[in-house]
């Protein structure tokens, strides 16, 4: 048996198998996405594959009733672990009026729910790291106990945006976490050629506040990552940059075709890493995923998947006028 | 009832509004002690503390951003743009942020920041401390955009852009600050966004405008009605979305419709006043739809006489009040 | 002469240009290797080489910044925004910088600079993949902003951006990139900006438009022709600034216009077409000046029922004409 | 005497005492501007007091000939060095015709001139940081040998566009120094206010380029840290952020009251380091400013100032219509 490293880290053999399921959901949806896509039932897909380890590794270290999220579009893990449902997303992929994100009027990958404390996003990207600043001085203004969690592209932390929250929370200390999913490409323009640093988490110090880079295919060391930036934020120490290192599986989206620019054995390659898989061998290698837990799961988690596209495909759209509604207050 | 100056409108309002409500704070360059570089928020620092006057780093999509993530997450923002013209890194969060927030969450998410910030000419500001920026956002739906024109509307339209569950830009006329004065009650009151107001009432021709321009009008018809010539004038108020039935009813009025604006001619907010109306009062006018506005250069010189050249003034409205009227 | 679709006009104006004029460069997210998200630039890195074909950080206030700098260096710098919703966080580049070098420094330094970006809907893109964005602009002297129709507009038009000495922005409709065919010559031509055309010759209602919905009210005018309706059609192809001539011409030809934009109404370049028609041909009407937009809601939403309620199209166009027509 | 440092540098004695006569005419062309506007005779000054050294020590390790600088507002130091004249400077103050920035239609302080390789600046901050990094795209697109140099305030290192700017430059290796006028104060916000992290140049890693921190009162430091800065860039080893410490010994502007938001002596005890006095001390140590020297350089920059201001006062503004020109080409 290996070293047993989620018990060190104060998880349970639930936590680490609630883990897994999760990691396993999101990826189940996704590819399901793509399969309606690819059969022309849905118009576009955007990705978590490859990324799963770290976001549900993150979202798990959070205090899912007091924190709150600004995650970016290929963040399903996190928003699966703050308690949308397969159903949910499978809503929003097919534009249907009840998906909680939206009502359909948003593209899939534009997450948002004021019950799940999931801030509403946008396609712009790194619009949010302001916003996820934003929460924390209110919640701070308001005397909560709470961090905020945003998360990004490395392409897109050369924005603006990104500069100025992250200097912003640094300046007044914020409990803010941000993490930069760090997934080798921005589209199709490979990461040397967006950043000149060695690490997106270098950006930390600019900001007076903690960096560190972290195995973004371990959901463990990401888990490890985000409670302690977490306790730090709670303490009062500020802000902290964590960086994922992970590689993104499929093309950008729906839209993309990754072969004009980058060889398949490269992808290839990646995949050994996949966290999904590496996760289960871990948790096999200390024998808390069994055979029959593994299938279970499998089986849990298609048996969602199915229904919750049945649901989706079935559901209504929202009335062509109700596209007047909800400019302003009403 | 007390008189007070535009700009002690404003502060009066954010001081009211302040001890009224605490989920209201204030966020901006050099807000804090410095009580902000015209003074509006002079006082409040002392008065509310530094965590609800918040000097911020020099970043103004980020004051943006973080007033929409704040305001999201159940506070009442109001940033301050230190300068009109420097709200153009912010347009990012304005337009696909804020505007777009209720709309695309289908009403889940709600974003209630005012956006303050001063505007207009005639100050020596040059190229950049001159502009009139509403026309940047004024199509963008999920935004208000208000720009009143004196004491009175400031304080009352300024309370209600903080009480309203909806991101309103609040420009203020950096020239009307100290020049402009007028009865200010103490009491609480509002002014509702999204309506104009007949601030004279007149026969022959109309005059359509906002901000300073509205004293300019209502001086030129002051002159004119020596002359005999009964100007009325309606005052936006609101410049996005416009109040489409108060401009109706003051072009259907007199039949002679002066639409006037300091900003540039083309693309500026009077053009969407002028369509308006000749969608609507096709059988009333008597005169084609006139406007008077800034030439179509890039901003205001700074040199004294180019500057002059530039801005309107109550002599050129009443020239072309009079010429409408002769019409 | 060859059939080309709008995008293929986009791509050979380029490599024309570049092939003439080595100060042009290309820079942009995803323009290299990948050839644009849309493929607009495919096949120039390979011909051009990686230094001629940047491909930039996902920064668009850097694209359009340092391709400020160039031009103002000596270089004619061609930067693409990967979508026109996405330039936003270059307004302030592109509004305080590009359009106001030339006049800040009193004809010293230009900015010899061409923005293309891809816009409109129909795609389902969502709000944020949509959207038209040209009012944003549309109040700022010193821009130019081109919005073709025709691939061979396209053509034509982008040459005449690369080369002018002005910042032009450069707006392609991306569901007209692969629907929208027609004859471009392999010959060297431009087509000079701040021109609208007529598109139609007609008699009975006059409809002024640009990109797409040109597209739409030719087929509309085909189907009115029918029942005896000629319609006169100008493609505005510059909206700013707009070709006041030109469309007071049309205005005048028939009396009766149709102003159609698949933007949002309030605050769109429609607006300032009707205040000048409203200004110049008051004699000239036989009708009140109609709008054909899209509603004001902050953007084209996903859900396809949505989009279409949204999105105008042939039989809106249609509609609106027959109307005006009958009035 | 005193150990001699500008020999060590390469620099003749005639080199520092132009370069002191050139902080001095800064110094004096200021201080002729506040008389100015406190006489009501133009309507607005924003100076470069306390940051002479670091702007002229810059300057002069750049090549005149070649190299394209992007300076900001208080750069009267960099702008004399690259061959502005106080006429010149004094012609914007008073907004006149002949003014070689912009005919009279900027405010002072928004310097441009294509013959001397100033590129035309504006009021928003930082915009002028990418601009540089473009020059030097195109510089290099031409083949030239040649750097661009870009100034900016602490506060405005802040802004999205430092940001987006340093890291282009920094991936693709550009040409360019960042030199970042550090004066502790945005108008009234202190830099801990502004900033979180202990130097600028602390976010230089975050580009993958060379950051420096240097006494911005001491010409000689900022003139070795900026001439090391360009051959490094010149030999193609890319970007460099400098950052200059020093005080802004005036209220932001001649529209500012500094009194209300920082003490009398913080602002005495500053003048004690103020770099126009040091580097006097310095070279009357090593010998090279004697008193005739000093009060002959005294003496050519007053009549310098005079004779400029009698010059600009009496020059003609712009026609009116002038106005109307330059909007696009003509
Ligand atoms: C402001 C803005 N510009 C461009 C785009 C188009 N776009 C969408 S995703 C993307 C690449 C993002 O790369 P990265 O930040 O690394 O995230 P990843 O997709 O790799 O997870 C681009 C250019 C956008 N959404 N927003
Ligand atoms: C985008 C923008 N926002 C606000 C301002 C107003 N403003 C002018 S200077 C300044 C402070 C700049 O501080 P810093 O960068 O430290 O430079 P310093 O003036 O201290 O040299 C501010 C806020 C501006 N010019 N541009
Ligand atoms: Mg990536
Ligand atoms: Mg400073």
């Amino acid at each position: 048996m290996s070293e047993n490293r989620h018990q060190a880290l104060g998880l349970t053999d639930e936590d680490v198998l609630n883990m897994y399921e999760t990691m396993l959901l999101a990826r189940k949806v996704d590819e399901r996405m793509w399969k309606l896509n690819r059969a022309g039932k849905i118009p576009f897909v955007i990705s978590c594959q490859g990324q799963e380890a770290a976001q549900v590794g993150a979202a798990y270290a959070l205090n899912r009733e007091k924190d709150v999220v600004a995650p970016y579009y290929r963040d399903i893990g996190v928003v699966l672990t703050f308690g949308m449902t397969a159903q949910d997303l499978m809503l929003s992929g097919f534009a249907k009026a009840e998906d909680p994100n939206s009502g359909g009027r948003q593209m899939p990958g534009h997450f948002g729910s004021k019950a799940l404390r999931i801030l509403t996003q946008s396609s712009p990207v790194t619009t949010q790291v302001a916003h996820a600043v934003g929460a924390a001085l209110a919640g701070r203004l308001k005397g909560e106990e709470m961090v905020t969690f945003t998360t990004f592209g490395e392409g897109s932390s050369n924005q603006g945006d990104f500069h100025e929250s992250a200097n912003f929370a640094g300046v007044h200390k914020l409990p803010v976490i941000f993490m930069c999913e760090n997934n080798q490409y921005a589209i199709s323009v490979p990461v040397q050629k967006q950043l000149a640093c060695e690490r997106v988490s270098d950006r930390a110090i600019g900001y007076g506040m903690f960096g560190e880079t972290v195995d973004g295919n371990d959901p463990l060391a990401v888990y490890a990552a985000i409670k302690k930036a977490r306790e730090r934020a709670i303490r009062g120490e500020g802000p902290s940059l964590i960086e994922t290192i992970s590689y993104r599986l499929t093309p950008h989206s729906s839209d993309d075709d990754d072969r004009s620019y980058r060889a398949a054995d490269e992808v290839e390659e990646a995949k050994k890493r996949d966290g999904v898989f590496t996760f289960a061998s871990y948790l096999e290698s200390v024998g808390v995923l069994t055979e029959g837990k593994s299938s279970e799961i499998v089986e849990r988690c298609e048996k969602c998947v199915d229904e919750a596209t049945e649901y989706a495909e079935a559901a209504p759209y929202a009335e062509p006028e109700s596209a007047l509604h909800y400019v302003y207050e009403e | 009832m007390p008189v007070r100056s535009y700009i002690e409108a404003v502060t009066l309002a954010l001081h009211e509004e302040m001890q009224r409500d605490d989920k209201i704070f204030i966020l901006g360059e050099d807000v804090g002690v410095r009580g902000g570089v015209f003074r509006a928020t002079t006082g409040l620092y002392e008065k509310f503390g530094e965590a609800r006057v918040i000097d911020t780093p020099l970043t103004e999509s980020a004051i943006a951003g973080v007033g929409i993530g704040a305001a999201m997450y159940g506070m009442r923002p109001v940033a301050e743009m230190q300068f009109a013209d420097f709200i153009l890194p912010a347009v990012n969060q304005i337009v696909s942020e804020a505007a777009k927030i209720r709309y695309r969450s289908n009403n889940d998410w709600t974003v209630p920041i005012t956006i303050r910030a001063p505007y207009g000419g005639g100050v020596h500001g040059a190229l950049y401390h001159s502009q009139s920026i509403e026309a940047i956002f004024a199509s963008q739906p999920g935004l208000k955009i208000v720009m009143p024109s004196t004491p009175y509307d400031v304080k009352g339209l300024l309370k209600a852009a903080i009480r309203s569950d909806d991101p309103v830009l609040f420009f203020e006329h950096k020239r009307a600050y100290r020049l402009i004065k007028g009865e200010v009650p103490d009491e609480d009151y509002t002014v509702p966004i999204g309506k104009a107001e007949v601030k004279r009432e007149g026969e022959d021709v109309t005059v359509m405008t906002y901000g300073l321009a509205v004293h300019f009008a209502l001086q030129a018809a002051e002159k004119l009605a020596e002359e005999g010539i009964s100007a009325h004038i309606l005052d936006l108020r609101t410049v996005y979305p416009l109040d489409k039935e108060a401009i109706i009813e003051a072009a259907a009025k007199t039949g002679k419709v002066l639409l006037v604006t300091e900003d540039n001619k083309e693309g500026g907010i009077i053009g969407e006043v002028a369509a308006i109306i000749a969608e609507h009062c096709f059988f009333d006018l008597d005169a084609p739809i006139q406007r008077l506005a800034g030439p179509d250069i890039p901003a205001m010189p700074y040199a004294p006489p180019l500057e002059k050249f530039f801005m309107i003034n109550p002599e050129k409205v009443e020239h072309a009040m009079r010429e409408l009227a002769e019409f």
